[in-house]
């Protein structure tokens, strides 16, 4: 399993689309074991965060469409409405429901010792999902699928610096404001992070603000609105989602600028729905950096693998790839999500 | 003095005087922010912020002032049922697609739809409160915690776009017009909303509910009635509130249209001075309210505090502007004034 | 007079219609997921382990609506609370015990400002504990951003301290022995809950909170020092609410700013349910259990069907709630008709 | 302090916004005496009170109480009661959410080991009551009595405290007799032993009967104080209205009621509400004065209230000029010619923040309907009519309502109903609290009216008031109409005789 690493954009679709039909052939090898041996489904509980997002939509399609009967599966499907407490309750509940796996989305990282200790107890093992869970013993889980956020973070620099250079402005003052997510979720601290990390690296860089737009579209038209009107000359505006690069790029055109490959902002965003691909093709975007929800198939791959009784790694990263504006409307219409 | 009086006497001095307040941190904090400039041919500026993203703030606090005018209670319901007329409006005009560069159905179908779909769960509202005799608070937390799931199943999880220029006019600026829609829309309410009051008596009857209910029972008034109408119209300027947020974003994002705005309209209605145990109210006082809260925001933000840590400012602000309306807090500061005032005498004569 | 007839005054019935109601509710349950062990001893036991905090919050909640008021503010200082306890033991290296004083000394004093705006300055309840709300969500965000997870081993033996009952065990699918257990935590909610119990039936101040709720001016010229009665139901609520987070946060062993978002709303729910009215002077934290546990049984409801998408288990939350409510509604409709 | 004397009051002055309710008032009360407070509405008996007590604070003046040198103020009832003064107030103040008894006994609850001690309490609050003859269940909620009987269970808690000084404020305006000769027979027995008791009420006849003392208040100023044999009747009149009044002799019936024909106004078949009053018959004419009539409880307000839908009737039917009226609320009578006046000012008459002129034009525009605002002028003209002619005692029309003294809210709430000019008006009660000028006003009104072809339901708990009044009376007891009596019938004795009939003690 690669690690979200530098992938070219075709490649890395093609490669999502590769590892979905693997996954449907795994899927009917299952079947048909199941039917020779117990003829009983395998039991799946799993909590996800909510439906806060799209992302998170396409992510419990995702599941949903993976551990379906036909499949050999029975999918208990929790939403915690965004509260770990009814996290906790429903991985109660499953173990009482004596479910074979419990799948978990965590809503925050925090917070997981006593009740997957109660699920090892009781003998089920639990697989992560999308954001990581900080236990103090490794092996209360049995593996981890998702994005590595740090790495997004990481490539929107790395992406910002390539662009600038072809544009011959590296060595020019480069003003930067984010509109970071939520603040303590794992998107925005990945994220934030790995930009932070990479902004070393370039001295004629400047951070002038970050401020929260909480992932959401309005939100982040306001703070965007209101960083036009605390600076002048801001050259690059990331944005931890894409959701509030729409809002930024709103406030940009209300203030009389214009952003875009061809304007005077360089918006960067993160998680390339499918929303980003038509804000590219409308040319008021540069870039998007994937954030793939499609967890499913990784995490049926795993189980299947323990079922036979064979080991699995840890840690599991899905492929994720970097979309710019001169490619979204080539690629758009390969999009799942 | 007596003229002083007067002034102090009328009724929304205070919340005027709050407000302005407010406003002044600024003149210290961010002298810019009371520039205003022309870009693209649209005012621009913090204050034109203010004044604009106030906007569906000030329509709900107008519906929920009558809601705790008449029934004593508050309807918390408000934020989602915005999602839900955005979602409506959006599945309307997409006709069910998750983005659509054309209307598949008339703007006109679409906003009428969603402000319909306002009123309805106003009424529901309503049905609870008035005729079931279910207290306000927990009547509206039913459609509070089903709004948004509503909103999604409308909008199947996903956030519905309709990237088609008028739909942002609502929650935009109409071409030549320097002023954001907004404003306009704000008008019609208020002025609308204090006409209907004081061109019936609707105004004394609500006030009369709010008050005694029983009393004004038996003086032959339909209190169940009137509560019933306030509710439903809350509902419907929930409804126009969800247009304009939907607007402004283009698109129905269920899980964050509205979100938290029962709290601030409320704030709004006690900023203005009004009670929120019910009876005698001032809807003007509640629309100033709601100004002061954006006014307090976007002061924040210009003075770039983090919006996680901005509670904490909006938190004394209010406690602060509260307490500066509290007969008690007058009493108190009377008090030791009286004191110090008496002990500089005694020291004086000693 | 002859022999005492078992009467019921509306309140009383009102309260017997809740438990009622919830044994119904828990029975149908019990035969539609018949197959899937909701008939289990420890799915029961689970509604106090999972709602262990909010039966406490909930106590002091039905506190401060008897007199009248109402406290918004309690889910942001839960996480204020979390996050204190899980910063002081983390990233200050404070001991669990010391950690867990300091933080019911921080709710005592939450409550005292919050009683005295109310109580002295005459601040209407809402508005205050709305400010509190914002307040304290907003310092647990300055005091961290970031997620603390808790790792402090005296803390966690605390949370981890499974107290098995003697019988009941199950062999599950995976061949192991469960016994049904609880945490310590459940314990303490529930000493708690008769403590308040007993304070407001059998001690002056419990009485003079419900005389405070009846009719203020009444209460006042009787002779009632109300401004204290209020400004000690809202230090009691604090501290009550601090001892909730505590107890939450052996659940969740973590501090975050967003956490316990909407808690004021369960807690009053579960009060309302429970058959305490917002407009104050009726209540009882009967009920207010009462109340919780149904809440938590809807939930389980949920959990076990297993299907329902996002949206549908809002919608269904609420169409359980709103069903609920009615038919209490109906029931009091018709004993006051009866009257 | 004088020997003897328990409470002076010196120089007391309080304004409030627009009025000056006190100035310049001596009050001085003495051990074992019950002093009388008069004086007509407004005059300010009830504020002198509530200075005394800590409710308001006053700017001019001291009290001094027996026991301590220095002057005192309370700053609270709370501080009032320590210091010996325990009070009836004129509305009644308690809390209806709480039991009977502990409405008896909250703040002083009887305790073992810090815990209350509930079955001692409600052993208690049974003897006490008891003892005022009355035989409730005290674990019942106190919502669940009526008026006079919250007024009792209020005395009764007074009494209990064992102060020093007991302020009565119109503590009998809602009682009957039977019921006041009780608290009179207690009062007695307070004065015995040494408690000094002030007691305001605008009945002449209680004040000769129990009162030693009498001070007279006008418009917030002191007129004297004097001993009751002293002062005969018509001076005292005299002293509280400032000018010379020809007292209740002259509300001697006014000549012969022309007869308002035999039109039926009201007829009632088989009404009744279950649970408080049982299916009754009743027909009343135009131009007919009806008197309700009975005991404590024996269901007048609710078949009154029957009648005018205030309580939805569940069987029977009524008929109003001859056409069948369902009522499904009081603005189905009210569109029919209908008016009720409650007993209960406080919680179904005053709508208390607003203003004399909104409370007067209320019923009014909920019969037009909301589409028909009265204009501000019109509401004007109305507002001051009525002030005229109620002699309401206001600062300005648009004062709050709660501002107005206990009477003049009643007159504000009798000129609400008769603005509506209806064809039938019920008046439960509408003497109560209402001084000895006004009443007769009322009463003269009264006939006026039914001269000019109105029906009207009078319900009083003072006999000699419907007598003067009404030209019929019907009799009730036990939630039951148990007879009428004609015009030439009516005396104090076949009234009496009446109500007592068949009565067995329980
Ligand atoms: N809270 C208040 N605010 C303003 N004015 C008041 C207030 N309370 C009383 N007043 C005024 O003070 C005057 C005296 O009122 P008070 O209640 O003492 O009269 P009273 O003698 O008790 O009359 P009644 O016999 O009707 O009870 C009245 O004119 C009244 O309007
Ligand atoms: N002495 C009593 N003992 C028990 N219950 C009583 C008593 N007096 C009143 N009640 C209760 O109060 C209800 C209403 O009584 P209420 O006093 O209003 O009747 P009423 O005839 O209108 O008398 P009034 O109007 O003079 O107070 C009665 O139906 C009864 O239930
Ligand atoms: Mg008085
Ligand atoms: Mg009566």
């Amino acid at each position: 399993s690669g690690c979200g690493g530098k992938t070219t954009t075709t490649d890395a679709t093609t490669k999502q689309e590769t590892t979905q039909e693997t996954n449907t052939d795994t899927a009917t090898d299952t079947k048909s074991e199941d039917t020779n041996a117990a003829g009983d489904t395998i039991v799946v509980g799993f909590s996800q965060v909510g439906a806060e997002s799209d992302w998170r939509t396409a992510n419990t399609e995702s599941m949903k469409t993976t551990f379906t009967e036909e499949n050999g599966y029975t999918l208990l499907f929790d939403d915690a409405q965004q509260k770990q407490e009814n996290q906790i309750k429903a991985v109660r509940n499953f173990i009482q429901q004596d479910v074979d796996y419990i799948v978990i989305a965590p809503v925050t990282e925090t917070g997981w010792d006593t009740v997957l200790k109660e699920a090892k107890d009781a003998g089920i093992p639990v697989i992560i999902v999308d954001r990581m869970v900080d236990v103090s013993d490794d092996s209360l889980y049995e593996a981890w699928v998702g994005s590595n956020f740090l790495q997004e973070g990481y490539d929107a620099a790395d992406w910002l610096a390539e662009y600038l250079d072809k544009q011959q402005r590296s060595a020019e003052d480069i003003n930067i404001v984010t509109l970071q997510g939520t603040i303590g979720a794992s998107a925005q601290i990945g994220r934030t992070d790995g930009v932070e990390e990479k902004m070393k690296e370039h001295t004629n860089w400047t951070m002038l603000e970050r401020q929260t737009g909480e992932f959401t579209q309005a939100k982040g038209q306001e703070v965007m609105e209101s960083f036009l009107k605390s600076y002048d000359d801001i050259d690059v505006v990331i944005a931890e989602n894409d959701n509030m690069a729409f809002g930024a790029i709103d406030a940009i055109k209300a203030a009389g600028k214009t952003c875009g490959p061809n304007g005077d902002i360089i918006i960067l965003s993160f998680d390339a729905v499918a929303a980003a691909f038509d804000s590219m093709i409308a040319g008021d975007m540069n870039v998007s950096i994937e954030c793939n929800p499609l967890h499913g198939p990784r995490v049926a791959e795993l189980i299947q693998k323990l079922e036979k009784g064979e080991t699995v790694d840890k840690i599991a990263y899905v492929e994720e790839g970097i979309f710019p504006a001169d490619t979204a409307a080539e690629i758009k219409p390969t999009r799942a999500y | 003095m007596t003229r002083f009086k007067k002034i102090t006497g009328y009724g929304l001095f205070l919340p005027i005087l709050c407000f302005i307040l407010v406003l002044l941190i600024n003149v210290i904090k961010t002298p810019s922010f009371f520039e205003i400039s022309i870009k693209n041919g649209v005012l621009y500026g913090y204050i034109i912020d203010v004044i604009n993203r106030a906007s569906e703030l000030v329509i709900l606090a107008v519906g929920m002032t009558l809601v705790v005018a008449s029934s004593g209670g508050t309807d918390i319901s408000v934020g989602a049922v915005m999602s839900v007329a955005a979602a409506i409006c959006c599945f309307i005009l997409s006709g069910g697609q998750q983005t659509t560069n054309s209307y598949q159905n008339p703007y006109l179908l679409g906003a009428l739809v969603a402000i319909i779909i306002g009123i309805i769960c106003g009424c529901w509202n309503g049905f609870l409160v008035a005729k079931m005799k279910i207290q306000p608070m927990v009547a509206t937390l039913i459609l509070f915690t089903a709004g948004r799931g509503i909103a999604q199943l409308i909008t199947k999880g996903q956030i519905t776009y309709i990237r088609v220029d008028s739909y942002k006019l609502l929650g935009g600026n109409i071409q030549g017009i320097p002023l954001p829609t907004t404003i306009f829309v704000v008008i019609i309410v208020v002025v609308l909303a204090n006409l209907i009051l004081k061109k019936t008596a609707l105004g004394l009857y609500i006030q009369s509910v709010g008050i005694n209910a029983r009393a004004s029972r038996v003086v032959g008034l339909k209190s169940a009635q009137i509560i019933f109408l306030t509710y439903a119209f809350c509902g419907l300027c929930a409804g126009i509130a969800g247009l304009m947020a939907s607007s402004r974003i283009y698109s129905a994002d269920a899980n964050n249209i509205g979100l938290n705005m029962e709290l601030d309209a409320i704030l709004a209605v006690a900023l203005g001075g009004n009670s929120l145990s019910g009876g005698k109210f001032s809807i003007l006082g509640s629309v100033i309210g709601a100004y002061t809260i954006q006014a307090l925001t976007t002061t924040l933000y210009a003075m770039s505090v983090s919006a996680d840590q901005l509670p904490v400012y909006k938190a004394i602000v209010v406690v602060i502007i509260v307490s500066l309306q509290s007969k008690e807090f007058n009493k108190i500061v009377i008090n030791i004034k009286d004191k110090l005032v008496s002990y500089k005498e005694r020291k004086k004569v000693a | 007079m002859g022999k005492r007839k078992f009467k019921l005054d509306g309140n009383t019935y009102l309260l017997l219609i809740t438990i009622l109601l919830f044994v119904v509710m828990y029975a149908v349950g019990m035969i539609v997921f018949q197959n899937k062990g909701f008939g289990r001893l420890q799915v029961f036991l689970n509604l106090f382990i999972s709602n262990a905090g909010l039966i406490v919050i909930a106590a002091g909640m039905t506190i401060v609506m008897i007199t009248g008021g109402i406290d918004i503010s309690v889910g942001s200082v839960v996480a204020l609370i979390s996050m204190l306890l899980a910063w002081m033991m983390e990233n200050k290296g404070i001991g669990a015990v010391p950690a867990v004083i300091i933080v019911l000394i921080v709710g005592l004093v939450f409550g005292v400002m919050q009683g005295f705006l109310v109580a002295y300055l005459k601040i209407q309840p809402f508005i205050v504990t709305l400010a509190g709300m914002f307040f304290a969500r907003g310092m647990t965000a300055i005091i961290s951003q970031e997620m603390i997870s808790i790792k402090n081993d005296v803390f966690l033996s605390w949370a981890n301290a499974n107290i098995y009952l003697p019988f009941g065990g199950i062999v599950n699918k995976k061949g192991v022995m469960l016994y049904p257990y609880v945490y310590p935590s459940v314990i303490i909610a529930i000493v708690i809950l008769i403590a308040v119990y007993i304070m407001l039936k059998y001690t002056k101040f419990g009485r003079s909170i419900y005389a405070v709720g009846g009719n203020e001016q009444s209460a006042l010229l009787m002779g009632l020092n109300v401004r204290r009665i209020k400004l000690k139901a809202y230090i009691l609520n604090g501290f009550l609410c601090a001892i909730g987070g505590f107890l939450f946060c052996l659940n969740t062993s973590a501090g975050f700013v967003e956490q316990a978002k909407g808690f004021e709303m369960e807690a009053i729910a579960s009060a309302v349910i429970g058959g305490t009215l917002l407009t104050g002077g009726v209540g009882n934290v009967i009920g207010s259990l009462f109340g919780v546990l149904i809440k938590g049984t809807i939930e389980t409801f949920i959990t076990f069907q297993g299907t329902l998408s996002s949206w549908w288990t809002k919608i269904t939350i609420a169409a359980l709630l709103a069903f609920f409510i009615i038919l209490q509604s109906l029931f009091a409709k018709a004993k006051e008709k009866s009257k | 302090m004088e020997q003897g004397v328990v409470l002076t009051m010196r120089q007391i002055g309080k304004t409030f916004p627009g009025v000056i309710a006190l100035e310049n008032v001596d009050f001085t009360l003495r051990k074992g005496e019950i002093h009388a407070l008069m004086g007509e509405n407004g005059a300010g008996k009830s504020t002198l009170i509530k200075v005394l007590t800590g409710v308001e604070e006053f700017e001019d003046g001291e009290i001094k109480i027996e026991g301590c040198n220095e002057a005192i103020i309370n700053k609270s009832p709370q501080e009032a009661q320590k210091n010996g003064i325990s009070t009836v107030y004129q509305e009644v103040n308690l809390c209806p959410n709480l039991s009977v008894a502990e409405n008896l006994f909250i703040g002083r609850e009887p305790r073992h080991l810090g815990i209350i001690d509930w079955k001692q309490m409600n052993q208690k609050s049974k003897k006490l009551l008891a003892s005022l003859d009355i035989h409730i269940d005290v674990t019942k909620a106190l919502e669940n009595y009526s008026i006079a009987i919250q007024q009792m269970i209020a005395i009764a808690r007074a009494v209990d405290m064992s102060a020093k000084v007991l302020i009565l404020d119109e503590p009998t305006s809602s009682l009957d007799d039977s019921e006041v000769e009780k608290l009179f027979n207690l009062m007695r027995k307070l004065k015995k032993d040494g408690v000094g008791i002030v007691f305001v009420t605008h009945f002449l006849e209680q004040v000769y009967a129990v009162c030693d003392y009498i001070t007279v208040l006008r418009n917030g100023k002191l007129v004297g104080a004097y001993e009751v044999s002293q002062l005969p009747r018509i001076q005292l009149v005299a002293k509280m209205m400032g000018k010379d009044f020809d007292d209740l002799a002259a509300i001697k019936k006014m000549g012969e009621k022309e007869c308002g024909g035999d039109e039926v106004i009201i007829e009632a078949k088989n009404l009744g509400h279950s649970g408080t009053i049982k299916p009754f018959n009743i027909q009343i004419h135009k131009g007919e004065v009806i008197g309700l009539t009975g005991l404590l409880g024996s269901g007048r307000s609710e078949l009154a209230r029957c009648i005018y839908g205030a309580d939805k009737p569940d069987n029977g039917e009524l008929f109003v000029k001859g056409k069948n009226l369902l009522v499904k609320a009081p603005i189905d009578a009210m569109q029919k010619g209908m008016a009720y006046l409650p007993e209960n000012r406080k919680e179904e008459g005053i709508i208390s923040d607003l203003s004399v002129r909104e409370n007067i034009i209320i019923a009014l525009q909920a019969k037009k309907g909301m589409f028909k605002p009265i204009s501000k002028k019109e509401q004007e003209e109305f507002t001051d009519q009525y002030i005229k002619l109620l002699q309401i005692k206001t600062a300005d029309r648009e004062t709050p309502i709660k501002q107005l003294s206990g009477g003049n809210q009643q007159k504000v709430i009798l000129g609400r109903w008769l603005l509506t000019d209806p064809d039938f008006l019920i008046l439960d009660e509408p003497t109560r609290g209402i001084d000895i000028g006004t009443k007769t006003e009322i009463q003269k009104l009264v006939l006026e009216l039914a001269k000019k072809g109105m029906a009207v339901m009078f319900i009083s708990s003072e006999i000699e008031e419907m007598i003067r009044t009404c030209s019929k009376m019907a009799i009730l007891r036990d939630g039951c109409k148990v007879g009428e009596l004609n015009e030439d019938e009516l005396s104090q004795d076949s009234i009496m005789k009446a109500i007592a009939g068949g009565v067995k003690n329980d």
